[in-house]
């Protein structure tokens, strides 16, 4: 029988499985707690339902009760009480719970229901899956596979319509291949608030199309790729570039600001071919921004650093540390060190160690842009507060590094070491770098790398593993998805043989050996580990640096805790 | 001509000779005895006693000589200490030196043969007749007596190399 | 005619005559490799080697292609690769030895040719003198005493090589060989306990044998193989294991030893140790035709002298020494390589004995029957010679 | 299970002295040694290909001489050794013949050094494009030149009959419009 209901639970029987769930919860997810599969199309959990695929389809009843006295009527065949099922199947994504529902997803009825459905999507359907770039993550071969029937009774010519559409400049269209499920639709209008999708005509000429005079252009339009359940809505850039079932899945993190966004990496054999999100319930859903999925394509960048270089010459790296060990020696106590937001927060836990040793004053490179209220935010380093967390910095950094100017210019400084910042980019004026020895630790080619002392190449963040701290000092990690370019350090072993250079301890430059100097060194993190830190991520107590001007504005599941300090500097 | 193959043919023996006695490497030693013989049978080539060499070759280079090898091969002695002087070697050794002297006394003092009988074995060296002749007239006793003993040997031989396998019980 | 020749010193001209067989032996065992390639192929039902070939000659029509069909030039090549491939030398072998052996198995294989005769020419008397390096009275003998010398080749390349399977076979090669020299001596006993009959020179040579096989009538002009049969199939089988030919080559079996003695050898040392196997087949053939086969004698019962008398019919110049000679030498060519032919027609038939079989068949079955045979013709010849 | 005991023979005095069994195999081998020969002479001769054939994987075109590979790397992704390698490309909208596709290998690569000549690829491929055909001796001085690219692999497999020219039926409804 129907336990009874907890205050803010409903009771419900899916396939004779009884399981209590959330008021408002629909079928669809009600039967997911049950592993229950319901299959849909247009259902998505982040956005409005509007069951217009018709897949969901489920048999619902309720029970039984007389309607004059409100008693149970009770079956005598089985004993317990009888379950009025209603005659037609209902849509499960429309229909929320309600206590004493019951549901049933494996009758003939509802078999019969899918199958049709199936049967009609797939009428028109160019059945082009060797050429589809959504074949092996389509809804439509899934469920064709599970639920359809197998063969094809549609013997008329099939409908024709436009193919290679250029809805935006990074989404191609096949009309062909859509079936219609209005989620690319209800994405621009209800998360991105750029209502330009629609279909026009109506039956079987239904097409999806951008209104007259516009284009599917918005910073979040990958995200209809991502949530077409068939292959109409492609990625351009991924287009035909490699089938999904080659890639390896790689747990990342979006990098291009401080939102954190949740994402995978897909790559084969070290060559990365697309960026997806992540979903994350409490960072960014199940969306991500379109300038952070092209981010992968610095991995092979023809200007990659791949040699480390002394005055502008190939040398190795053994060289280069004692050539930096010298410097560090002749110009003891007149080194200043440049960390970057950009780093992990191991790296910047390194670089800390690196400025203790050296008795260097440290420095912050600050970027700030423009937030766009939902996944971009204004600071647009990813890990500013991973830096305040690991002691790096105690103040959020300048817009220009006027400090370490001033520095040079009163010859405090002659040494300055740079994790992955491009001082003149930054700050310095020409006059000031060429004042100084630098030593460059990077990824890519600078403008002062030809002046630099030493350079050490680097690695970008998908040849390694980290954490950064978001906006909401939430901790999240990140794995290597791909192997390191040739010739390219990890930045943990670099900045780890610098202490050794300077003087310090020696420091393990794995990751979860190392975490366990930084939980040893760093209390707020001393509780945190690698390995085992969720992969939601994992909140900090941010209550030490409430005092702090935070440049981020409002953001999806993010709210500043004080009134944005206008970006004077900006 | 001929001096020169004598001379050739007796260094060759003499030499090799030597080896065999100083040769630690007892394969080297079975080479030098084997290389001794071959000079031998040259020699006896020289004196038209084909006969002779050929038997020589035949018995102890081709079949004596081989076993020879072949047991040191099997056994691997080669790797071995030598053993020192002992008393029964000492003497074994004297009584052997004793006798070459003798024979080589003997030789000196009446081994000049007259030069008659020395045409008469040169006439008849390369006949097998009178081998034969002598072999199963005048000698047919001894020949008789040394093969019926040989006989007795390599019987023994194989009564004793078989004993083994009786005193273990086959299974 | 040939008179400037023989005003030669005799050394060199010893010299000369001894490079001349050599220069027909060595190529002829050479050769010998390439027809055992294409009679296993022709009784395989394959055409065997047939690829190789000279440029020059390729253009000659129809002999060029036959000839390369014949796989003639595979001779060459295998010759030349022979000579020109790296010859290994590995590192865990006595080197002296090494190096020594296929030299050891050499100089019995040439050396043993000196004393048979392959030819005769008629002097002036129109009697037959054979034709030969060094006609000695104890021909046999001196034939079976070098050849015995060839086991050391085996034994020390067997040793040298210092591994598992070269050893195994020296072993063998040195047993078996004994074994059955015993009855292949004691076989051809009777053939010389008849040649030398009552109140002839006593003698152990090839010369007196063939020329017992060439005499008038009907017990004369018969060979010693139809003679003797007994004694002729010992010796052959004799001949088989002598020689390591299958049935009898557990020496060199390759299934349970790999190559044997010569399993590290390559290259050109590898190649002398099969010249000498063939020259001992060769020089063995010709033993065995001396002996059983009539020698130079044409057929049974049609001895040379016979078949130079109708053919001076025909032209005098048949009477000529120099063309007898040819004509001895090539008749006694063509019997050694009609039994060569034998020799690999048995090996592309017979299954391998193995060796304990091999052993028995010498000791037990061979050897009783050798001494059984002499027995009984040394008892029918006194009778029959008395 | 039941032991069936045969009893052995013994044999014969004849037959222990092995001859007759010797001259019966020697008159065999006689036969054989003058038999006509039985093998191919190879390069000259080729054997019959039966049909069904695996020899060397190949591309084929269509009657109309186009490709019909759509690059959709099954074959790649079901080749056990991992034989297979492309690269995708698109079909460039200027080519009026053959757009419609869309789809294309840009490269081609079949590593023969891997290939197990097991058929899969063949049998995986939904456009029928890669056959295993009747070529069987595949031969090269470097390991590169034992990988077959795209246009070797058109030279080898030629054209094949296509029974249905799925391509140009939806070119042809293409420019017929709505089928409605």
């Amino acid at each position: 029988m129907i336990a009874t209901a907890k205050p803010d639970l409903v009771t419900v029987n899916i396939d004779g499985k009884e399981i209590a769930v959330p008021k408002g919860t629909n079928v669809i997810e009600a039967a997911r707690l049950v592993n229950v599969d319901v299959p849909h199309y247009c259902y998505h959990p982040k956005l409005t339902i509007v069951g217009n695929c018709r897949m969901c389809l489920i048999e619902m009843g309720m029970p039984a009760v007389d309607p004059a006295t409100k008693a149970p009527i009770m079956d005598p065949a089985t004993g317990k009480q009888k379950i009025n099922w209603i005659p037609r199947p209902q849509i499960g994504c429309g229909t929320n719970v309600s206590p004493g529902l019951h549901v049933r997803t494996t009758t003939p009825m509802v078999k019969d229901a899918r199958e049709g459905v199936m049967e009609f999507l797939l009428i028109n359907h160019p059945l082009d899956c060797p050429i589809c770039d959504q074949a092996g993550e389509c809804k439509l071969q899934e469920q064709a596979t599970g639920y359809g029937r197998g063969y094809s009774r549609f013997i008329e010519d099939k409908n024709v319509k436009p193919k290679r559409t250029q809805l935006g400049p990074r989404v191609t269209l096949d009309d062909e291949r859509c079936i219609l499920c209005s989620r690319c639709i209800r994405f621009s209008k209800e998360i991105a608030k750029d209502d330009v999708l629609g279909f026009v005509d109506r039956g079987s000429y239904s097409t999806l199309t951008c209104f007259p005079g516009k284009k599917l252009e918005n910073n979040y339009s990958l995200n209809t790729v991502d949530i077409c359940p068939v292959g109409a809505l492609t990625s351009t850039d991924f287009r035909f570039k490699m089938r999904v079932w080659f890639l390896k899945q790689t747990n990342a993190i979006d990098t291009e600001s401080s939102v954190g966004a949740n994402t995978v990496v897909w790559s084969r054999e070290g060559t990365i071919y697309r960026i997806t999100p992540r979903r994350n319930d409490e960072v960014n859903d199940t969306w991500m921004a379109d300038s952070g999925r092209v981010l992968f394509k610095a991995v092979q960048a023809p200007d990659r650093l791949s040699a480390v270089k002394i005055n502008g010459t190939d040398s190795a790296f053994d060289i280069a540390i004692n050539a930096a060990a010298e410097l560090f020696k002749a110009n003891a106590g007149a080194v200043a060190v440049v960390g970057s937001g950009r780093s992990t927060v191991e790296e910047q836990f390194l670089t800390k160690q690196l400025a203790t040793a050296l008795k260097a004053s440290t420095h912050l490179v600050s970027r700030v842009g423009e937030g766009d209220k939902l996944l971009v935010s204004a600071d647009r380093n990813p890990n500013v507060r991973g830096a305040l967390v690991t002691g790096l910095i105690s103040t959020l950094p300048g817009v220009k590094l006027v400090d370490l100017g001033a520095q040079i210019d009163a010859g405090k400084v002659k040494v300055v070491v740079t994790v992955g910042e491009d001082l003149a980019a930054a700050g310095l004026n020409a006059g000031q770098l060429a004042k100084i020895s630098l030593i460059v630790l990077g990824t890519h080619a600078k403008s002062m790398d030809g002046g630099a002392k030493v350079v050490i190449p680097t690695l970008t963040a998908f040849e390694k593993s980290g954490t950064f701290v978001n906006q909401q000092f939430r901790i999240q990690k990140f794995l290597k998805a791909v192997p390191p370019m040739a010739g390219a350090t990890d930045d943990l072993i670099v900045l780890a043989k610098l202490v050794g250079a300077a003087g310090g301890a020696t420091i393990p430059t794995e990751v979860n050996a190392l975490w366990k100097t930084i939980a040893a060194a760093v209390p707020a993190l001393a509780t945190t580990t690698f390995a085992n830190l969720p992969e939601t991520g994992q909140l900090l107590d941010a209550t030490p640096f409430s005092a702090l001007p935070f440049v981020e504005g409002e953001t999806l599941h993010y709210k500043p805790a004080q009134p944005v300090v206008a970006a004077a500097n900006a | 001509m001929a001096s020169i193959l004598f001379l050739l043919f007796s260094t060759l023996t003499v030499l090799c000779a030597v080896g065999v006695v100083v040769n630690k490497n007892a394969v080297n030693a079975a080479g030098c005895l084997l290389l001794c013989l071959v000079g031998v049978a040259g020699l006896f080539v020289q004196l038209d006693a084909y006969l002779l060499a050929f038997i020589l070759l035949l018995v102890y280079a081709g079949a004596v000589v081989a076993l020879f090898l072949f047991i040191i091969m099997l056994l691997d002695v080669q790797g071995r200490q030598s053993f020192g002087f002992s008393g029964i070697t000492t003497f074994a050794g004297l009584m052997a030196f004793a006798l070459l002297l003798t024979g080589l006394g003997t030789i000196a003092v009446k081994g000049h043969l007259d030069a008659p009988r020395l045409n008469r074995l040169a006439a008849e060296g390369a006949n097998l007749k009178p081998y034969a002749q002598q072999l199963f007239t005048t000698y047919l006793l001894p020949v008789q007596i040394i093969g019926f003993l040989l006989l007795i040997a390599m019987l023994g031989v194989i009564v004793l190399s078989k004993k083994h396998a009786t005193e273990e019980p086959a299974k | 005619m040939f008179d400037f020749y023989f005003e030669i010193p005799l050394v060199i001209r010893l010299f000369l005559q001894g490079l001349a067989v050599i220069m027909v032996i060595f190529p002829i065992a050479g050769a010998c490799s390439m027809a055992e390639r294409k009679v296993a192929a022709w009784i395989q039902d394959r055409p065997g080697p047939n690829r190789a070939v000279v440029p020059w000659v390729a253009w000659i029509p129809f002999l060029g292609t036959f000839l390369q069909r014949l796989g003639i030039f595979h001779v060459m090549a295998d010759g030349g690769k022979m000579l020109f491939k790296e010859d290994s030398l590995p590192g865990h072998v006595n080197k002296f030895y090494f190096v020594l052996a296929p030299i050891v198995a050499m100089i019995p294989a040439l050396t043993t040719v000196v004393v048979v005769p392959f030819g005769a020419y008629l002097d002036a008397a129109g009697k037959i003198i054979p034709v030969g390096l060094a006609p000695l009275d104890v021909g046999i003998l001196a034939v079976f005493a070098v050849s015995s010398l060839g086991v050391y080749s085996m034994i020390l390349a067997g040793w040298a090589s210092n591994s598992k399977y070269p050893f195994l076979g020296s072993v063998r090669a040195s047993a078996q060989l004994i074994s059955y020299e015993l009855s292949m001596a004691l076989s051809v006993l009777p053939v010389f306990l008849w040649v030398n009959a009552p109140g002839m020179e006593a003698t152990m040579g090839f010369g007196r044998v063939v020329e017992f096989q060439s005499q008038p009538g009907f017990l004369g002009g018969m060979w010693f193989g139809f003679l003797m049969p007994l004694s002729a199939f010992i010796f052959f089988v004799a001949l088989f294991a002598e020689t390591n030919r299958q049935p009898f080559d557990t020496v060199e079996s390759e299934s349970d030893l790999v190559g044997s003695f010569h399993t590290e050898y390559g290259a050109f040392k590898w190649g002398l140790f099969f010249v000498a196997e063939y020259s001992h087949m060769i020089v063995g053939s010709g033993v065995f035709m001396l002996l059983f086969g009539g020698g130079w004698n044409p057929l049974p019962w049609v001895p040379l002298a016979d078949l130079v008398g109708w053919l001076a019919q025909i032209t005098p110049l048949a009477s000529h020494p120099l063309f007898v000679g040819v004509l001895s030498i090539s008749i006694f060519l063509g019997k050694v390589l009609a039994m060569i032919f034998l020799f690999m027609w048995v090996r592309w038939t017979l299954p391998r004995f193995r060796y304990d079989q091999v052993m028995k068949i010498g000791w037990q079955r061979l050897l009783p029957l050798s001494i059984a045979n002499l027995l009984f013709y040394a008892i029918a010849i006194a009778f029959i010679q008395k | 299970m039941a032991v069936i005991t045969v009893e052995r023979k013994p044999l014969t005095f004849l037959e222990r002295t092995y001859l007759p069994q010797i001259a019966g195999g020697l008159k065999t081998t006689l036969k054989h040694l003058v038999a006509p020969k039985k093998t191919l002479e190879y390069p000259e001769q080729r054997p019959a290909i039966p049909t069904g054939y695996r020899g060397v994987p190949t591309l084929v075109m269509d009657p109309n001489g186009r490709e019909k590979c759509v690059s959709c790397q099954l074959c790649e992704f079901v080749c056990p050794p991992k034989a297979i390698r492309i690269t995708p490309g698109e079909i460039p909208a200027d080519q009026p013949d053959r757009a419609h596709v869309e789809k294309g290998p840009k490269a081609f690569d079949i590593d023969m050094l891997r290939c197990i000549y097991c058929g899969l690829c063949q049998e995986v491929c939904p456009e029928e494009a890669i056959f295993l055909q009747n070529q069987f001796s595949m031969s090269g001085y470097s390991r590169e030149e034992m990988v077959n690219h795209k246009d070797r692999l058109y030279e080898l497999g030629g054209t094949l009959p296509d029974a249905h020219f799925k391509w140009d039926k939806k070119k042809a409804a293409e420019e017929h419009g709505n089928a409605h």
